[in-house]
């Protein structure tokens, strides 16, 4: 499954990119296993290992990183929001 | 019911927003408006960030909440993105109602919710150059967290 | 401490005051605005009668009783007195603050108080040229009584 | 004593005027006892006989009707306010 992925905030800065396109292998169900399988590809993407400080929107909805990704186009990826 | 939502660079007319909504006949209207402060004596700027695609859509689905808590007649929310100087304003958010409480009340709930439940992140940038992400506030989510349990009047 | 009151006929320009108050560089600005709002299908105007020696005071002592109970940079209020037509400003309220917490709830306090401890009367005018003065309302009443138990963050 | 009287909303219709200079007799010690003192004159007057939909002001602070007015340079004697 294609996967559109973006970066905002401080995860943005540490991967370097706003972004990405990737092949989510079989056997990733939620956000939390996409953030583990970012984490494993080490240097910038570490930031994905500090799940109790990342949020997420599937689709451009809020979500908790439990949720399913089955079926989504675009997942978010950022820090708590502090706008406002 | 009349939202507007933007999500812009460009700076905002108060006069405009806010004659728009006394235009709707309601007799009471509220307006908050955020404006960038010198938190520490040498932040110069905060830069907005946020996630133009989802962003506009977060916005319009509190106000939407705001609608259905409070008996009002029109709602504007106006969130700023990109480097805003000390100064400039970051936001407004605006009601008109029949009643003066209710535009109120629904004013609180629309900029503590925006706080925490809009695609926005904020960076502070020194005189210095060095720059640093705003860490979310506890007061914040429990701001947000205290009109869930609100019964509205 | 930045506190303006008007008692005027004029209208006022909402840019103008609210600008005055963003620039006291406290980050949180709110407002209240009140306009005459065609109650009956027939009513065309408001006419407010003030007591033009005491108003401006009594404004000015409801004002320093919320620098007194928040923390506020600035406050304004200006009170119209005169015939208004439907969709005039009758009374804006505003206030500056570092905690937009303090400067939403200053605001309703202001205008709750406003409406019990300033001497101003309401006259509706309808479209046959019959008028009658406005009754006071139990809940205005209640609204700044729960002011005087309420303690502020 | 000589005391400036104001008059506002309908008790100033009521009384057909704005305002007038009286000369209070020994006797009269309050507000109270002044609404009494003008509402015996009959006629328009009589709406200070309502007094529990009056209210006052000496010299520009609100008072109760029970307040003296020993001193005093101005009473406004109106209806509650419904301003704002």
């Amino acid at each position: 499954m294609k996967l559109d992925l973006l970066y905002f905030s401080w995860v943005r800065e540490a991967v370097g990119r706003d972004g990405e396109i990737v092949d989510v292998p079989a056997g990733v169900a939620t956000v939390e296993d996409l953030l583990a399988l970012l984490a494993a590809r080490g240097e910038g993407y570490g930031v994905f290992a500090t799940t109790e400080r990342l949020r997420c929107a599937i689709d451009q909805t809020f979500a908790p990183l439990s949720a399913a990704i089955a079926g989504a186009r675009e997942v978010a990826i950022f820090p708590p929001v502090t706008g406002g | 019911m009349s939202i507007l939502i933007g999500v812009q660079a460009a700076d905002f007319s108060l006069a405009t927003e806010l004659e728009r909504l006394e235009a709707l006949g309601g007799g009471a209207v509220a307006s908050f408006t955020g404006i960038v402060r010198a938190d520490a004596a040498d932040t110069v700027a905060l830069e907005l960030e946020t996630y133009p695609a989802m962003a506009e859509q977060a916005l319009r689905a509190i106000a939407q909440t705001a609608t259905e808590r409070w008996p009002l007649l029109g709602v504007t929310m106006i969130h700023r993105y990109g480097r805003l100087p000390v100064g400039a304003r970051i936001v407004l958010v605006a009601t008109a109602s029949r009643h003066r409480g209710a535009a109120m009340e629904a004013c609180a709930f629309l900029i503590d919710w925006a706080k925490t439940a809009a695609p926005f992140w904020k960076k502070e940038w020194q005189s210095d150059g060095a720059a640093q992400w705003v860490e979310p506030r506890a007061a914040d989510d429990a701001a947000a967290a205290a009109w869930r349990a609100h019964d509205p009047k």
